[in-house]
């Protein structure tokens, strides 16, 4: 597949949030990109709300009439929302048909009668077990690309997914902090099960006129990161989980090459060596997704973003009103700051900021600082010969940038393994052919249901 | 310090796009009834006692109550139109009520009131705005209110309960750790048979609490409660009244 | 009384978050208004907490953990907790002082073991009342200030309270537009009310060696402003909420001159205007709020703030952890942003981002702006004959700057609305002594169960 | 872009001033088993059958299975200590699993396990890292785990308790759309008079929900399932573990 060999932007400093290279337009008025940020809120239902189709649809309406009711009293220009797919709205497609029409229903009416502008981005559930079932032909896959139909028709405008393609193997190989095996899982596995199932997502997309939007590795670069967690946590080390990230990028780049124009999923943490790489709007998610998980790089992460998230919240009551109106409450704001930078000139200023609050506090921070992103980026369209070979030199250009700064610091403990992982990652092989054939053996014996024809191999 | 000039993008005045309902006199035959309208309509408690006054001196009370009667719809209308807000509601509602006590002194007896609302705020909270505010349109409204008052200990609200035999009650607090005396005031109602539309509302209360215990209906707002009390009295039970506000 | 006759800054452009002219020390060394600022977490228990004093105690001690370990978890230097008592703490006074001495434990041993900043504000509940006690001398008052007493002694370090002189008339006439009744409720009995309080809680600290923190009009002017709510309410008209909130800046003022030293309560949004008159660090609420209360000025509000509080969040599990921790972790973020731009020498640019984003939004961010604060407080001290005068010279200014402001925009019954306020403010007498003759038959006969004789009148 | 040197006041590294545990090696007298221990202490799985296969030449299964315990305590301390993190604890419980089938080949028999534990991951939810973590430390401590798997049918969770009648079981959950089958499972136990400790975790799944069914424990991580099995097998009930584990 054609592969990206050079940066969109000149340097990291042109890059900035609310403006892309390629913006996008759709929806309600709606363009991501173009020059100012927008709060996309992501309102997850109740437990119990699932039960039937009624309950559920009940339940998104009233949370997306909460949303975009707070936006008009407070003045917000205009917001996205996430559809983010319980597992129930993907296994029957209509029920996520019916749900993206619902939302539609609303926008279209606030837009009407107040000129909110506002769009949907539908996130269809990839369910699909990659131990235990055909990848590329089975009953999960056939409900998700209905379900990706059923949502273009009824009224999304964006359709992304959080594809699970390795997952058997980094599942296994995280929690064991064995770096080949993430490298094989995200960066091979997880590139080729992006390609094949962003190939069908894009065709849906153009037959029914929307934007295919993006993907995102949180099925196993979030879990490094998520169980590295704060600084009193010693589940994965944050050395390690930087650099699974950065082999993330490498594996979730594959979306756009197939035609994903973005704006990306906000929890993929990648999306700014992305942006770096293809120049397409992205979505990012930072302090005020704590309602969702804890991250050490809150402030940093909006530094490019185009969409400001919160990732997920329940729907709850608290005293300020619905939790899905008190976060769009907190996001707007967030945004309504950083378009006013942009209109004063001194947006860079603002970017720098969050860019100096977790540059130095953590490792993802670290590596996710638009300066050490670009540089990761370049490592990646560099090296473009195979997946395999730029999702490795990505982890040994995280692995040496960490190395190499010495603002950055380390325990001995994180210090020992990113010395352990970076020489691991130097002594592979350089043909991804060659990895592979390593690989599959390696993880038939130690994966149960590992199946190398599951990604074509 | 440095100021933009265009505010696009970062901010949008839906306020000002607002469609705005428009203030039409309620026009009737009789001039002294006229004036007595418009003294609610304008919310004038300065000048209500005197049009009253005049107007019954050539009008049966009854007939000068439905004229109140008839301002105050109007200001019902303004207000949801938006041409009116809160304060013009409630300061039509003490022109209405002043102008109501007038008349019954002459008529010698009390109008007869739509149906009896008991009204009160929790145990331990003194935050009784919000009560008084639903008094306030629920008489306008004509109901008969019977104000407990603010820090009412549970004992009282069952006990006013069983003697005034309600078709409504209504609970207000703040906080949320005095909010749980609705709950156990739900608890003592029940287990003595007693089943009625028990609106709840206030700072910190939610749909998600009110709905938890039997009787409880979640009230979003203080201009509710009539249109609550309608449904009560004309016979709706509680289940009915939080199948039709609440969910 | 001693009044405050002239501003403590030079300018309103002298005034930026995080430093005050008059910083204060305490707790674990922890420093308010000193060049940083630090957040304030507001915890609120559960419903049925407050049973026993033994399952709220509980109740305290996790939520403050929770807190505090999430500080550590993501690096942040200090934070400051508040026990903003519910009615149980008040009412039992060894209850509120049981729970500071908790939430003191756990502080000492975060600071010991990881060298967290952290101090204790404890905001005693008011919950005399007006219209049916003696409010100076009723058994709810000696409760009020044993519960000082108690929690300076077991390690409050800061003592608040929301006083609610007055309330019985503002209540009144909030709901009637009666310009004239807020005027005498705040301005005239709330100041009474408040000078009474403060000299006994200034004298109680003072004994304790412990710092007398603030006020704040919470019971009157954020009444008025939660009604006015958002651009789709209709409750209170927000021309009309703006000169209450001038109004009560004159009174909350009254704790300051009393010996009170801030940093002051964060829901007093006046207390930008008391920043400019006093000087004293300033605790402000904006949009990490959200989760207690909608307002239309989230980022103006942090302008000049020295500490950034949630409000209120009640205790409750959220997908990130529980709602204290995620609370924590949002306000964090925001600080951390405001200290880095302290750090790079910026920060009257992010300042100014934050002031530009909302000043035009609405009224309250409009008359907030640290310009018109600024001038509001002129206005104060520059009629300082009594509490009245310098009242009603704010609300006149207040309603003056919303006038001659052509990029503040108002429907036009916004702007009827504010030309009959400005017009009954003008025919107002002149003397206090004059304007409280007339009010005192009017509210006598108004509202049911006001006595003068609880102001000393 | 423009970078600070200093930090201070911005952020504060207490990463950086955590106290280590220091790694102390666990001597034995016999040179074999002392590789034995090694190896699990290292997580080597490259070297654990040679050393295993070595020491059984000359000593008891028995013995070399309890220096491969010996190992793993020493694992589960320095882990505890900071001085490991989870991915040293997984490799070293690999490690000695491994080590463990050879000496049961050697023996001819399953050695005798703590008690069983069934595990699973709820209905709907494919996402089983969770669980796939809690086998392997309740496997490294000595319990018998029946693996049911990820997306798993509350009739065939309700089905596995009755036939292998475990000390505990556990519920993994990402999602809380997913989690609400444990309240199922647990009214279907319940009601089918079953009671033990039914511990659940993971993702969104909450102390407040799983609190609020009977049998529910909550499961804060992963490393609390052994020492919560060890009450379970010790004949704690699901009570006694809620009033020690949670709240
Ligand atoms: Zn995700
Ligand atoms: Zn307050
Ligand atoms: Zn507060």
């Amino acid at each position: 597949m054609a592969k990206y060999t050079s940066m969109a932007y000149q340097s990291a400093d042109e890059m900035v949030f609310g403006t892309a290279k390629y913006p996008v337009k759709y929806g309600r008025d709606f363009e991501v990109g173009g020059g100012l940020v927008y709060p996309e809120l992501v309102p997850h239902p109740r437990p119990g709300s699932e039960e039937t189709k009624k309950t559920l649809v009940r339940e998104y309406e009233k949370m997306v009439n909460d949303v975009l009711e707070r936006c008009v009293q407070l003045g917000f220009p205009g917001i996205q929302i996430e559809l983010e797919h319980v597992y129930q709205m993907t296994r029957n497609p209509d029920w996520g048909g019916e749900i993206a029409a619902a939302t539609k229903r609303l926008m279209d009416d606030y837009y009407q009668k107040y000129g909110l502008k506002s769009a949907i981005r539908a996130t269809i559930a990839d369910y699909r077990k990659p131990d235990e079932e055909n990848m590329r032909d089975s009953d999960a896959l056939k409900n998700i690309l209905a379900t990706f139909e059923a949502s273009a028709a009824a009224g999304a405008d964006n359709l992304s997914i959080e594809s699970m393609g390795g997952k058997e193997i980094t599942d296994y190989a995280i929690v064991r902090q064995d770096i080949k095996g993430v490298l094989f899982g995200i960066g091979v596995l997880g590139s080729r099960d992006v390609e094949f199932l962003w190939k069908k997502i894009v065709e849906i997309a153009n037959k029914h006129g929307v934007t295919p939007g993006g993907d995102t590795d949180c099925s196993q670069a979030n879990v490094a990161m998520f169980m590295a967690g704060g600084y009193l946590d010693k589940s994965v080390p944050h050395t390690f989980a930087a650099i699974c990230r950065a082999i993330a990028a490498a594996r979730t780049l594959v979306a756009y090459e197939q035609g994903a124009k973005g704006p990306t999923k906000d929890c993929g943490y990648e999306d700014p060596i992305i942006k770096a790489i293809a120049g397409i709007p992205i979505s990012m998610e930072g302090k005020t997704c704590a309602c969702a998980h804890s991250d050490l790089l809150g402030n940093l992460v909006a530094a490019v973003c185009d969409l400001w998230s919160n990732e997920a919240v329940e729907y709850h009551d608290m005293f300020g009103g619905t939790t899905a109106a008190v976060f769009t409450e907190i996001l707007g704001y967030d945004v309504a700051l950083m378009n006013t930078a942009v209109k004063m000139g001194k947006a860079k200023d603002l970017r720098d900021m969050m860019i100096n609050s977790d540059k130095y506090r953590d490792t993802h921070g670290f590596i996710l600082s638009p300066d050490n992103a670009y540089e990761i980026g370049k490592a990646i369209v560099s090296n473009s010969e195979s997946y395999y070979s730029r999702a490795r030199a990505a982890a040994i250009k995280a692995a040496e940038l960490m190395r190499g700064d010495s603002k950055l610091l380390l325990s001995d403990f994180e210090k020992e393994v990113l010395e352990s992982t970076y020489k691991a990652l130097l002594s592979l092989p350089d043909k991804e052919e060659d990895f592979i054939a390593e690989c599959i053996p390696v993880y038939q014996k130690q994966v149960k249901g590992f199946k190398p024809s599951n990604y074509g191999l | 310090m440095y100021f933009l000039d265009d505010y696009s993008g970062i901010f949008v005045r839906y306020d000002l796009k607002r469609e705005r309902g428009e203030a039409k006199a309620v026009a009737v035959e009789d001039e002294a009834l006229q004036q007595v309208i418009q003294c609610v309509v304008d919310g004038d408690t300065d000048n209500i006692g005197e049009v009253v006054r005049k107007a019954l001196e050539t009008k049966d009370p009854m007939e000068v109550i439905n004229a109140l009667v008839k301002g105050m719809n109007e200001v019902s209308r303004l207000w949801d139109e938006g041409v009116y807000y809160l304060p013009q509601a409630i300061l039509s509602s003490d022109a209405m009520l002043e102008g109501i006590e007038i008349c019954e002194e002459k008529m010698g007896k009390a109008m007869v009131k739509k149906g009896v609302i008991i009204t009160h705020t929790a145990e331990g909270d003194i935050h009784d705005l919000g009560q008084k505010i639903v008094n306030a349109l629920l008489r306008a409204n004509g109901y008969e209110v019977i104000d407990l008052g603010k820090d009412v200990p549970v004992d009282e609200v069952v006990a006013a309960v069983k003697q005034y035999k309600p078709a409504m009650l209504t609970g207000t607090a703040l906080m949320t750790t005095t909010m749980t005396a609705f709950e156990r005031i739900s608890k003592r109602l029940t287990r003595e048979g007693i089943s009625l539309p028990f609106v709840c509302g206030g700072g910190a209360v939610s749909e998600e609490y009110v709905t938890s215990f039997d009787l409880g209906i979640w009230g979003k707002d203080a201009s509710q409660a009539p249109l609550m009390a309608a449904d009560a009295v004309s016979g709706k039970d509680w289940r009915q009244l939080r199948e039709k506000w609440n969910g």
